[in-house]
């Protein structure tokens, strides 16, 4: 108790001082300039946004209404672009809970400015994920019967089935992360809610819950957010395994095998650090954020990425090597379509982006600390794992065990632009998001600098 | 006021969702009212008073899938000889004469992908008026039970049927 | 009044259906396929479809060549439903529209799929046709439809069901005369329509049904039996 | 909250930030001032000796672990209970998997798990504010408020605002 008195006195000590609340309200008008300042280039890229969203969702009413049939699916491929775009997007919202949640876990001081962007992240693209569960179902005006309630019909799901795993997973998942994104900004709201003016003033009102600041409520926000944190790393893994599991407990060769489920998180948490480096980026290009999004986090950040790229690498090669010491015919043909037949170019380009570009590039200690050229290696690495997870399905189901039903594939118009609305879905989310929610958790930046770790370039 | 404005919003909401859901299930079963027939045709008065047998008219539900709505001639085989005329059985009389079917509305209905069989039912022991209700004491003739899954699956589950999705969906 | 009411458990214990397939007898001539199709009201998928690798057929003939020509070999395999004990495409299914039925077949309920197609990629067959659009047929096939057999709408997984509206018609006939469905009372349309007699079909639970007797021939196998599947159906083929 | 009729009032004062806290809440216990009657607004959580309303009896982590089994109970039910009662025939294979229904049982833990510790949570916050006063914008600019809730007609109303007065607040101000 005594140990906590001083501890207390020290801080308000290091608070009082004249630049550390300087600091202080400097901060609230730095982290909320983005909410106010809007542009008129911030008007366009929302209108060019939602032109390709309506295009996409005009592309499935289209499919709706005429089947589904208008993708470029057919025997044996049964799952393409749409189901790959799922798993992609599962894989970016792993971004949030593994930067935020592993480094909030790990109390690294670190994570002030990233958390945010990494948990909007998480949330925008696990919606992005669930729609994509509805586009791919041929009926989906009948998606009910997926949902376990008592019917007239009196049948229920059959839970043996690895989606309605995913079903549980994606659900537990999307409330977790919106409780998860929510929990750290109700003191942010509360702040905003006095400072806001406007249609926005009612709704902060009613999101900031009467926040008062008082320490039982940063007490309880602790505890919550404390154990939160851990269970929602705990339903993260959960989640990309179950994923992973759609594939490895089938009979598909190519899919059926151990290594899919850890290989799938390690892959996911990949393609979603990549994601968080490209927020960070353009955040901070955008809104001038360089004085809080500043190169030690992007040093930091590369480091995290060079690590996980070389368990990607470790597991990638682990399973190819497995299956090619194998030599089981059916796997091989699908391994061989791969390394030589018609997906090489695809399967060498994914390798370049996904492992060797970033491993050269984020072991030099210059590269790191260069932002433009941690975002490029963030996209290569996007484009890589979507690559990547075309090349889970569609090789391997493309080369059934009876060579008579081989097939190849290619996404029709429908289907590629859904997916060009799927991003810009995502990215319109993000971009509306700016208004309503600082991108940095201003009382988590505002501890860091009470902690007195606040370093200067 | 604004502090009970969200649970107004709620009820309100909730009032809305159970009106709805209570004409919607009204709607799984057909009303009274819809029973628009061109001829006011009463079962009670064929089944009830004068006694007649349902397989003299639908001929079909002991020997196959379908009951079969009589064609105008069993009409005609008893009103050809009857003396009394009303307004109602001379729109029979104008069908026959000028040789058109009646365009009976169909009521007792299952979906396209329903494999039923009469047969089946009445050859296991089942009366009509068990799943189609005590149709000589009516004279519109509503459906008397849902006819949807459930209740099928309740009656085969009492009865020890299959109990198979493939005896009925194929 | 009959003595039992559950069709799938006549007198003498459960059926469990069954197909031989003589690859020797086979002569590739396609008139299963062609059975199949006006028994079981298999969309005309149109050449357009077709070039897109939607063409429909639950049974189909694979061909395979063996030596370069003019030495060339042509091979034979009807390839259709394997009706697994095991089946892969069962517990995948999220609502059980693919499921076993208690006389060994496995079924596909139209009305309760929901088109996730997962059953079609974990069938190591590819013996799984789904409903891209809503289904056709050009003037007047239109008016040959089988009043027995659903027609299934878009977006629904079908396959072959080894004509269980034939089987369940003798199954009713049987239980209304209080017996079992005698062998060779049943034969679904490729089988009536093979003219050499390369498919038998019947009920594997009585040993005395040609199926039964076929099975146990020395050239038997099952397509893929290596993947625990427990198909169904037995090919017959010499290994010279 | 600034209703008259209330019997309750809440004396609040508005520091600067480098005043020094301690003493302040040293001067009121000496008034007699039970714990939960003090409470100290920041723009952080600044980890003060335990002030508030009674957290200390009560622990999240047990509404967490009882939400969980709550959760596991649920998740048994919903992949093992439905497949048990499963009325259609599913060719006599079993459906129940114990794998599933530990699967299924996780994810629904969790479920239960983060959402009952979240509403919990959020309750706890709504509750405790009776002690505190309304919030002030200066408080996200370092300012540190300290709420003293006592009876309207308590005597030791005046000491108090003179406290705060003497410590140097920016404000005093009773709600």
């Amino acid at each position: 108790m005594e140990a906590r008195k001083d501890f207390f006195l020290k801080k308000q000590k290091r608070a009082g001082e004249k630049e550390h609340w300087n600091l202080i309200q400097k901060t609230n008008d730095d982290l909320l300039s983005p909410m106010f300042e809007t542009g008129r280039s911030y008007y366009v890229v929302v209108a060019v946004l939602s032109l390709l969203v309506l295009a996409a969702a005009g592309a499935w009413t289209y499919q709706i209404k005429t089947g589904i049939g208008q993708s470029g699916l057919h025997p044996p491929i049964f799952w393409g672009v749409y189901i790959a775009s799922f798993v992609f997007w599962v894989g970016v919202s792993h971004s949030g809970t593994f930067i935020s949640g592993v480094l909030r876990i790990s109390k690294a001081e670190w994570r002030r400015p990233i958390t945010r962007i990494a948990e909007l992240m998480t949330l925008f693209s696990i919606m992005v994920a669930a729609l994509f569960i509805f586009v791919h179902l041929g009926r989906v005006w009948r998606f009910y019967y997926l949902i376990p309630y008592p019917n007239q019909r009196q049948i229920w799901p059959n839970f043996r089935s690895p989606l309605m795993w995913d079903a549980a997973a994606i659900f537990t998942y999307a409330t977790s992360s919106l409780i998860y994104l929510y929990l750290p900004l109700i003191p942010d709201f509360a702040l905003m809610r006095e400072r806001v003016t406007g249609w926005r003033r009612p709704l902060y009102r009613v999101l900031a819950l009467g926040w008062r600041g008082t320490q039982t409520e940063w007490r309880w926000l602790g505890m919550a957010m404390r154990i939160i944190t851990i269970l929602i790393v705990m339903v993260m893994i959960s989640v990309h395994s179950i994923v992973g599991f759609d594939f490895a407990v089938s009979l598909v060769p190519g899919w059926h095998s151990t290594i899919i489920p850890p290989y799938f998180v390690v892959g996911a948490i990949h393609s979603g650090m990549a994601t968080v480096v490209m927020g960070l980026y353009f955040v901070r290009k955008i809104y001038r954020l360089d004085g809080y999004i500043r190169l030690e986090h992007f040093d930091k950040m590369g480091k995290l990425m060079l690590l996980i790229t070389l368990l990607w690498s470790y597991f990638y090669f682990v399973e190819r090597q497995v299956v090619w010491y194998g030599k089981i015919p059916d796997e091989m043909t699908v391994l061989d379509s791969i390394l030589y037949g018609p997906y090489a170019p695809q399967h060498w380009a994914m390798i370049a982006f996904n492992s060797v570009i970033p491993l050269i590039a984020l072991s030099i200690p210059r590269f790191r600390r260069w932002p433009l050229g941690l975002m490029i290696v963030g996209i290569l690495i996007n484009i890589a794992m979507y690559i990547e997870r075309i090349l889970i399905i569609v090789p391997s189901l493309g080369h059934p065990r009876l060579p008579y039903a081989w097939g190849r594939y290619f996404p029709s118009w429908v289907e590629l632009t859904i997916l060009v609305g799927s991003f810009s879905f995502f990215l319109l989310l993000y971009v509306l998001a700016i208004k309503f929610v600082p991108m940095i958790a201003i009382w988590e930046e505002k501890e860091g600098i009470l902690h007195g770790r606040y370093e200067e370039r | 006021m604004r502090k009970w404005a969200g649970t107004l919003l709620a009820l309100w909401v909730i009032a809305v969702a159970l009106i709805v859901g209570f004409f919607y299930s009204q709607g799984s079963a057909d009303l009274r009212g819809q029973d628009r027939q061109p001829i006011a045709f009463s079962h009670q008065r064929h089944a009830g008073e004068l006694q007649i047998n349902c397989l003299f008219c639908h001929r079909g539900a002991d020997i196959s899938p379908a009951a079969s709505i009589p064609p105008v001639y069993v009409c005609m085989m008893c009103h050809r000889s009857l003396k009394a005329q009303t307004p109602e059985t001379q729109k029979l009389l104008t069908y026959w004469n000028n040789k058109e079917p009646i365009p009976w509305v169909r009521l007792q209905r299952l979906p396209e992908f329903v494999r039923f069989t009469h047969q089946m039912h009445l050859n296991a022991g089942f009366k009509c008026t068990d799943c189609h209700g005590q149709v000589a004491q009516m004279t519109s003739t509503p459906r008397a039970a849902t006819f949807e899954m459930g209740w099928c699956i309740r009656c085969h589950q009492r009865n020890g049927a299959s109990k198979d999705c493939f005896t009925c969906h194929y | 009044m009959v003595e039992y009411r559950d069709q799938n458990a006549p007198p003498g214990g459960p059926y469990r259906w069954g197909m031989v397939i003589d690859l020797d007898r086979c002569t590739g001539c396609e008139a299963c396929v062609v059975a199949c199709h006006a028994e079981n009201n298999i969309r005309i998928s149109g050449e357009e479809e077709a070039s897109k690798g939607r063409a429909v057929n639950w049974i189909r003939i694979e061909r395979y060549w063996e030596g370069e020509y003019p030495n060339a070999q042509v091979k034979f395999m009807p390839v259709l439903c394997q009706h697994c004990g095991s089946a892969p495409c069962e517990p995948v299914c999220p609502v059980y529209a693919s499921y076993h039925t208690p006389d060994g077949l496995n079924a596909q309920v139209y009305n309760r799929c929901v088109g996730v197609r997962y059953c079609g990629n974990n069938c190591p067959y590819t013996v799984r046709y789904f409903n891209w659009f809503e289904p056709h047929w050009d003037e007047p096939l239109n008016e040959q439809l089988n009043p027995d057999v659903t027609v299934r709408s878009v977006g629904v997984m079908e396959k072959c069901t080894f004509c269980v509206q034939r089987i369940r018609g003798a199954q009713q006939t049987a239980q209304k005369e209080g017996r079992r469905v005698k062998d060779g009372e049943v034969t679904p349309a490729c089988v009536q329509s093979c003219p050499t007699e390369a498919l038998v079909f019947g009920d594997r639970n009585d040993p005395n049904s040609r199926v039964s007797r076929l099975s146990k021939d020395d050239r038997g196998f099952g397509l893929l039996e290596e993947l625990g599947t427990e198909p169904s159906i037995t090919y017959l083929k010499r290994i010279k | 909250m600034a209703d008259t009729k209330s019997a309750k009032r809440i004396i609040f004062g508005l520091f600067e930030p480098q005043t020094p806290l301690r003493p302040i809440l040293d001067r009121l216990q000496e008034m007699k001032f039970s714990e939960e009657s003090i409470e100290i607004s920041s723009a952080t959580p600044i980890l003060a000796q335990p002030v508030g309303v009674g957290w200390k009896r009560f622990r999240l982590v047990h509404v967490t672990i009882i939400a969980g089994a709550i959760g596991i109970f649920f998740g048994v039910l919903l992949a093992g209970g439905t497949a048990l009662l499963y009325p259609i025939r599913t060719g006599g294979k079993p459906i129940v998997s114990p794998s599933i229904v530990g699967i299924i049982s996780y994810e629904m833990m969790m479920l239960f798990a983060i959402v009952t510790t979240f509403i919990t949570a959020v309750v706890k916050v709504l509750r405790s504010h009776r002690v505190a006063a309304e919030y002030d914008p200066r408080i996200d600019e370092g300012f540190v408020g300290i709420s003293v809730l006592s009876d309207r007609g308590d005597p030791r109303g005046g000491p108090v605002q003179d406290l705060f007065q003497e410590a140097g607040a920016v404000e005093v101000e009773v709600q």
